[in-house]
């Protein structure tokens, strides 16, 4: 029984059959990566996951919990973290604040009545902050503009954040997207770290081999709205379907 | 049986207005993304075209006539319009009585001409910066303008007539058999309303110019890395709307005559029509734009107030609030615009 | 100092000098001169100044810090009025439980459109408020005062009369809005030489509360709530997926917000027990919006000069008619003086709307950041010329070494 | 050095001009040591002048203003002396106003209660004025009246038309010259009776605030007593720019008059609607439709154009007048500005002379002093005849004109013509009228803000 279990997931918009028939399972503490061609619905897929989409047949349960029909915000207090394809951090605030506020949501997200007079404190939350922040290696950074910074900083910050609220799932959409080699390099050693620490489920979807190959435990493939395969990375490498419907077309 | 569709006949007219000015606001705000609080200023000048273009006409030259006193006692002075002296008294005179149809023919470039040089001298410098600038910015604008035309004309209203032959009424329930009598003018205006409408959406659909500006509408940057200079079509856009609310200005003259704050008095009205027809969409505004005419014209009847006292002061508001809340992007608009 | 850091202990203590010396500076003229028809210092004006002032840092809590755009908090500002002006008929002229009920039916007032507006963002947001506003308008101006039930008075304001109940009035007490007996508009003028200067109790009133919840809104923009509001603004996308319901905090930003229009509108009527619907009018609405961004909306001491700003092109610049104008340029030959006066006239008395409007284009397009940006601007100006002497100085300097 | 030579005539000039300012403004202060507020102490006096300036009527202020500066000359003793020549009360020397120079500020109601008044604190607290004169509705003078009694200055009312002015609201520092809608309505129901017949079915069109319903209520008791029957009265929003919806079911209603009891810009419209929707043209239970607007003003009239063709309406003074007073009146404004006044430049004219005789004759500016001489005071030759300010409500009564809209008027400022000067007997009522507050309405004591 994996962490993440899809169950039969299908949804259509207008005349498109975008997903149908999605069975997945993420199994706890590995990195899944899921691949597939441009229009194979790997971001749809993933919407799903974070409580954008709610699709029309299926079921998607996280710990044994259905996400389903759950605000952005709630499936993030159940433990899943999101990594956008462009990285979403907040520009117009320094970086040790782009910090303090997943701290802050990990303690007052749901905003029950307690959350009135916590208002105010800070301590706790800017101590935590700075001690993500040393981890990410960006102390130094901590009083820059977040919007001044480079894609890879911008990147490193957003993973730092999702981090910093002790995820069990972390989604990265295309994460090296749109990044220059050497933020590419850091990115995915970045991410090798992570998974090195133990303790927590990477998802990531990914169009970069390079990416998905040095960091993948299993990999499912995607390509019309279904998995076409799901095996580890070296079985993927070699396996027809795969070259047929992905590698030949992007080759 | 009349009275119902008298009041169809009242909210199409109403809604007519509407619509005309909240196209020019979508045409403005879906090409350029800009919020333009000057737009009802536009509405108001293009009315102060037909009252110049009257006064011009009217232009006269003074004679003393010893016969009659003016209220000091002195000899009135007796005008005559020059065109009537060159023309002859018949003709020079139906030509002021035209007055208003004929300032379409100014209204166009001048408000072509406005639109255009604000475009270029003030607006394009705000398409970067916030909605709020933009506010800010255009109200200062629409004050100035209204302000000027305010020194130059006075704040009492100013009639600006139908012609004679537009004047009257008309009975319109001739064609099916029963008496309904409504004003010629105001036939006129729907009339006229309905070609501009047609005339916006034919020049974007079936001119190639159009279907740039809405290719650019939709995704402005791909068009861009065409090689197009979506820009300078942009532009003309504003000038073609300005256009838009300037005839309908023009053409409301005889309607409720023009004073130097109509634009304002119209403009809250139009950002709520624009609204709920769906920022951006160009049949929505139109569409909510008579809708909302004809649920203001019921509002009013005696039968509506008494039901529910004050419901034609909130209408239009309580009309608002329940589309925005059944339907989170208005009547037609688009996902993803303006929402944030 | 009181939890700021020392940046904001300064701001607070330059504002509360300012408020307080604020008769002595906003009256610089000598009451005989000329110039006198720029002094501002009567005791209407500077409550003006601070009550609008208050309206605007309320004001700039939600938009300044959420980007939320309300085009209906005159509303709020008008609910305050008449919850006070009703404090006043059936209680008492004690100032103090009828800014109280304006706060908190203000609150209410604002909690219920918020809870709807708030469903929404963007400009669909701001048409709602406006929708909400508008039609508190319409209900205020004549639905709400018709004969048999008349809660607002209408066009002419709602106001005390002799014949209402005014439970705990009594004789001895002023017949005036007060403060424990203290008259709202008892004024104390000191004559210095040829300058006079007012010292009015409500002004008082007015500029400690000011004070008071400017010190609210510091600590407001500086703690957590503040930061996890500019985040609102700053990428809502990012906020919705790090667990944050985010609509109860905009919601308490609106109420707060609405709470300050409400005291505003509380202390109008506490100085001048009137409350009239146009207070509660689009236009009104609009005002704020302005002097927000006039002063530089998100930051702290923004509202507070676009407030002062415009109330005092309103209550100054209507005022200077051609007979002034002659004064003015008196001094020059009769012809000259009455081209000047010609040139000059447009723009003031019944023109104050066009310079007004003309101010407006120019702030915006020259000072994006509003008047703080401007003041910021000429700060770094003269920072950079001090720091060019330095530089010509050490320039000369260094060959000799 | 000639500069500074130069700077110093200017100041002398300007020093002599702003005299008032020595009179330090010490308003609403108990311990203050003058005796009442505003109290003059220079050789000069103050009036406020507060009239729309932005806005809607900003003509109609502008009119006000010319009126009031010229009033302010013939005090001075500059011009011709207006009206000082034909005025019954001979206390005026043309020397200002006792020995002091009059001189006067102004103010921006924006047709606001809110700014009107914030203007006219500025004018007491800032620039000392002891007087506030001028507005263009009756929203506004309630509003300025409270202030003005509270603030222990003299208000002298402009146009203002509701009941409740000198009725619910009345105050003892307040004054109206102006008519107000009780005789409107007993002015015109005589001649609309003579004209129109007496069983005539009228529909209301109202503007839905404080003074269309008083307009309307004593409209329709003033008509329903000759016989009229009240087929429907409507109210109609304020911001109502376009009156056609409201228009329309007039059509079919049985109504043979319709009767706008609208102002300003909203009458312009709804008249200028009823035109177009041909209402003048139809015949209805046998008789020619009419419309009537009672309240009229020349500006409405201007903006209406050749709408008012044959519309009856009353009026508180029309330039056409052929007594004295008004001729003398209409030959100084007229002379000065190039165009005869309205009857709202006419009201605040004859409101400054008659404050200023006021004075005059009490001997003093203290507001208790000018109550005392303007209460039960006749007086005539300021253009509408004779004329008595009542005691009891600080209301004048006068004739009333009934106007039509000129058939063939001959330039810009005929468009009305006077149908009848309806006489101060046939409009006079109860001080405790129940329209005016009943009984309960009083004065209450004049407060002279010491």
């Amino acid at each position: 029984m994996g962490i993440l279990e899809v169950k039969d997931v299908g949804i259509r918009f207008g005349g498109l059959q975008a997903l149908s028939n999605v069975n997945l399972s993420v199994a706890e503490n590995t990195v899944h990566a899921i691949i597939g061609p441009n229009g194979a619905g790997k971001s749809t897929l993933l919407n799903c996951f974070v409580g954008k989409l709610i699709p029309d047949t299926g079921s998607v349960m996280f710990d044994g919990q259905s996400v389903l029909g759950r605000a952005p915000y709630e499936i993030n207090q159940m433990g899943i973290s999101r990594v956008f394809q462009t990285p979403e951090i907040f520009g117009d605030l320094t970086v040790l604040e782009n910090m303090m506020i997943p701290c802050f949501a990990k303690r007052d997200g749901a905003f029950e009545l307690n959350a009135l007079p916590n208002m105010m404190k800070q301590k706790d939350i800017v101590e935590r902050a700075e001690q993500v922040l040393e981890e990410m290696n960006m102390a130094d950074k901590r009083h820059e503009h977040a919007a001044a910074m480079s894609r890879g900083d911008k990147r490193r910050l957003e993973i730092g954040m999702c981090l910093s609220q002790e995820p069990r799932l972390l989604l990265l959409d295309e994460p090296t997207a749109g990044m220059a080699r050497a933020d590419t390099n850091n990115t995915i050693d970045l991410l090798k770290e992570i998974r090195d620490r133990g303790n927590i489920t990477i998802a990531i979807i990914e169009h970069d081999m390079h990416v998905v190959f040095s960091l993948a435990e299993r990999i499912t493939v995607l390509a019309q709205g279904t998995p076409l395969v799901e095996d580890t990375p070296e079985n993927i490498k070699g396996h027809p379907k795969v070259r047929e419907a992905y590698l030949g077309e992007s080759a | 049986m009349d009275g119902f569709l008298l009041q169809i006949l009242n909210g199409l007219d109403k809604g007519s207005a509407y619509a005309l000015i909240a196209l020019g606001l979508t045409l403005i705000f879906g090409t350029l993304g800009v919020v333009n609080f000057a737009h009802g200023a536009l509405f108001m000048i293009g009315a102060f075209c037909a009252v110049t273009l009257q006064r011009f006409l009217s232009l006269s030259y003074t004679v003393e006539d010893p016969t009659q006193k003016d209220f000091l006692g002195n000899p009135l002075k007796v005008e005559t319009p020059y065109v009537e002296s060159w023309f002859g008294p018949e003709v020079g005179s139906t030509i002021i009585d035209w007055s208003v149809p004929l300032a379409i023919l100014l209204a166009i470039p001048v408000m072509v001409f406005l639109g255009l040089v604000m475009e270029r001298g003030l607006i394009k410098h705000f398409y970067k910066r916030p909605h709020a600038d933009q506010i800010l910015v255009t109200f200062g604008l629409a004050i100035v303008l209204q302000e000027i035309i305010k020194y130059y004309f006075g704040a009492n209203p100013i009639q600006t007539p139908a012609p004679d032959a537009l004047s009257g009424v008309a009975n319109v329930g001739a064609i099916v058999g029963m008496e309904l009598l409504y004003p010629v003018w105001r036939i006129v205006y729907f009339c006229f309303a309905v070609l501009i409408i047609f005339g916006v959406f034919a020049f974007l659909q079936f001119t190639t110019f159009g279907m740039v500006v809405r290719a650019g509408m939709a995704d402005r940057e791909t068009v861009g890395l065409l090689g197009i200079n979506i820009d300078r079509r942009f532009a003309i856009m504003f000038g073609v709307a300005a256009a838009v609310a300037g005839l309908a200005g023009v053409m409301y003259g005889p309607i409720n005559p023009p004073n130097y704050h109509m634009g304002m008095d119209f403009l809250v009205l139009s950002f709520v029509v624009v609204v709920v027809g769906g920022m951006g969409s160009l049949p929505g505004a139109v569409l909510a734009g008579f809708m909302l005419g004809i649920l203001e014209s019921f509002a009013s009847t005696t039968w509506a107030t008494t039901t529910i006292p004050g419901i034609n002061q909130i209408i239009i508001y309580l009309v608002a609030i329940i589309v925005l809340l059944a339907r989170p992007r208005g009547l037609m608009g688009r996902k993803g615009v303006m929402e944030d | 100092m009181f939890g700021l850091d020392k940046k904001d202990t300064t701001l607070l203590l330059v504002v509360a000098t300012l408020t307080i010396l604020a008769p002595f500076l906003l009256n610089p003229f000598p009451t005989a001169s000329g110039m006198a028809q720029f002094n501002a210092g009567y005791p209407d004006l500077m409550q003006r100044f601070v009550i609008f002032g208050i309206f605007a840092i309320g004001f700039n809590i939600l938009f300044g810090l959420t980007g939320y755009l309300s085009f209906g908090h005159a509303a709020f500002l008008g609910v305050g009025s008449y919850a006070a002006v009703w404090m006043f008929k059936l209680f008492t002229y004690n100032v103090i439980p009828a800014i109280i009920m304006a706060v908190i039916i203000a609150g209410i007032f604002s909690l219920l459109i918020g809870f709807i507006s708030l469903r929404r963002s963007g400009i669909y947001f701001s048409i709602l408020t406006l929708a909400f506003a508008q039609m508190s308008f319409a209900l205020a101006y004549s639905v709400l005062s018709n004969p048999k039930f008349n809660l607002t008075n209408g066009e002419t304001g709602l106001q005390v009369y002799a014949d209402d109940p005014q439970r705990f009035h009594h004789d001895g007490l002023p017949d005036l809005p007060h403060l424990f007996g203290l008259s709202m508009r008892s004024t104390y003028t000191m004559d210095v030489g040829a300058w006079s200067f007012d010292f009015n109790a409500g002004y008082y009133l007015c500029a400690a509360i000011m004070l008071g919840v400017f010190y609210l809104a510091v600590r407001i923009f500086r703690s957590p709530f503040g930061m996890m509001l500019r985040a609102v603004k700053s990428n809502q996308t990012r906020l919705n997926y790090t667990g944050l319901n985010t609509r109860p905090y905009t919601l308490a930003a609106f109420v707060i917000s609405g709470m300050y229009a409400g005291l505003a509108g509380g202390l109008l009527a506490a100085m001048d027990p009137l409350a009239g619907a146009e207070r509660m009018q689009w236009t009104a609405s609009g005002e704020v919006v302005l002097m927000t961004i006039l002063g530089g909306a998100g930051t702290l001491i923004g509202p507070i000069l676009g407030a002062g700003f415009i109330k005092y092109f309103e209550n100054i610049f209507s005022k200077i008619n051609d007979n002034v104008l002659h004064q003015w340029f008196s001094f020059m030959p009769d012809g000259i003086e009455n081209f000047m006066v010609f040139i000059v006239h447009p723009f003031v008395g019944k023109g104050w709307h066009l310079t007004l409007g003309i101010l407006f284009m120019l702030v915006v397009i020259f000072l994006p950041g509003g008047l703080v940006d401007g003041g910021q601007r000429i700060g770094k100006w003269l920072r950079s010329r001090r720091g060019q002497k330095e530089d010509k100085t050490s320039g000369t300097t260094t060959p000799a070494e | 050095m000639s500069k500074s030579e130069v700077t110093r005539r200017g100041v002398l000039k300007t020093g002599a001009v702003a005299g008032a300012g020595l009179a330090v403004p010490t308003i609403f202060t108990a311990s203050s040591a003058a005796a009442y507020t505003n109290e003059p102490t220079g050789g000069t006096v103050t009036l406020g002048f507060n009239v729309p300036q932005t806005g809607p009527y900003a003509d109609e202020g502008n009119d006000e203003l010319l009126a009031q500066q010229l009033a302010v000359e013939h005090l001075n003793g500059e011009g011709d002396g207006g009206c000082l020549n034909t005025f019954t009360s001979k206390a005026l020397k043309g020397n200002g106003i006792l020995g002091k120079k009059v001189t006067f500020v102004t103010g921006d109601t924006q047709t606001k209660s809110d700014a009107a008044r914030a203007s006219a604190k500025s004018m007491i607290e800032k620039d000392g004025a002891i007087m506030i004169n001028g507005g263009s509705s009756s929203g506004v003078a309630v509003a300025v009246q409270g202030l003005c009694q509270d603030a222990g200055v003299i208000f002298m009312a402009g146009l203002t038309h509701a009941n409740d002015t000198t009725g619910k609201d009345r105050k003892a520092n307040g004054f109206r010259h102006f008519f107000n809608a009780y005789m409107s309505g007993a002015a015109l129901a005589p001649v609309l009776a003579n004209e129109m017949g007496k069983d005539r079915r009228a529909y209301h069109l109202t503007a839905d605030y404080n003074w269309g319903w008083t307009q309307e209520e004593s409209i329709v008791a003033s008509t329903e007593a000759l016989g009229w029957e009240t087929v429907n009265t409507v109210k109609t929003p304020l911001a109502s720019t376009d009156f056609s919806s409201y228009i329309a079911p007039v059509l079919n209603s049985g109504a043979d008059v319709l009767v706008l009891n609208h102002y300003g810009g909203n009458m312009v419209n709804s008249l200028t609607n009823a035109i177009q929707f041909g209402l003048l043209d139809k015949v209805v239970n046998g008789k020619d439709f009419k419309i009537v607007v009672p309240l009229y003003s020349e500006l409405m009239a201007a903006g209406a154009g050749e709408n008012i063709k044959g519309v009856l309406g009353s009026m508180n003074y029309n330039w056409q007048l052929q007594n004295e007073g008004s001729k003398q009146f209409v030959k100084s404004f007229g002379e000065k500005y190039g165009k005869p006044p309205s009857n709202s430049a006419q009201t605040c004219y004859a409101q400054t002379l008659l404050y200023a005789d006021a004075c005059e004759r009490a001997g003093t500016f203290n507001p208790c002093g000018v109550v005392e001489a303007l209460e039960g005071f006749e007086f005539d030759g300021l253009g509408n005849g004779k004329t008595l300010y009542r005691a009891d409500d600080h209301q004048c009564f006068k004739d009333v004109l009934v106007v039509r809209g000129a058939q063939n008027p001959t330039n810009a400022y005929d468009t009305l013509e006077i149908v009848e000067i309806t006489p101060v007997e046939q409009v006079s009522y109860a001080p405790n009228h129940p329209m005016f507050g009943g009984d309960e309405a009083t004065l209450g004591s004049c407060n002279s803000g010491a």
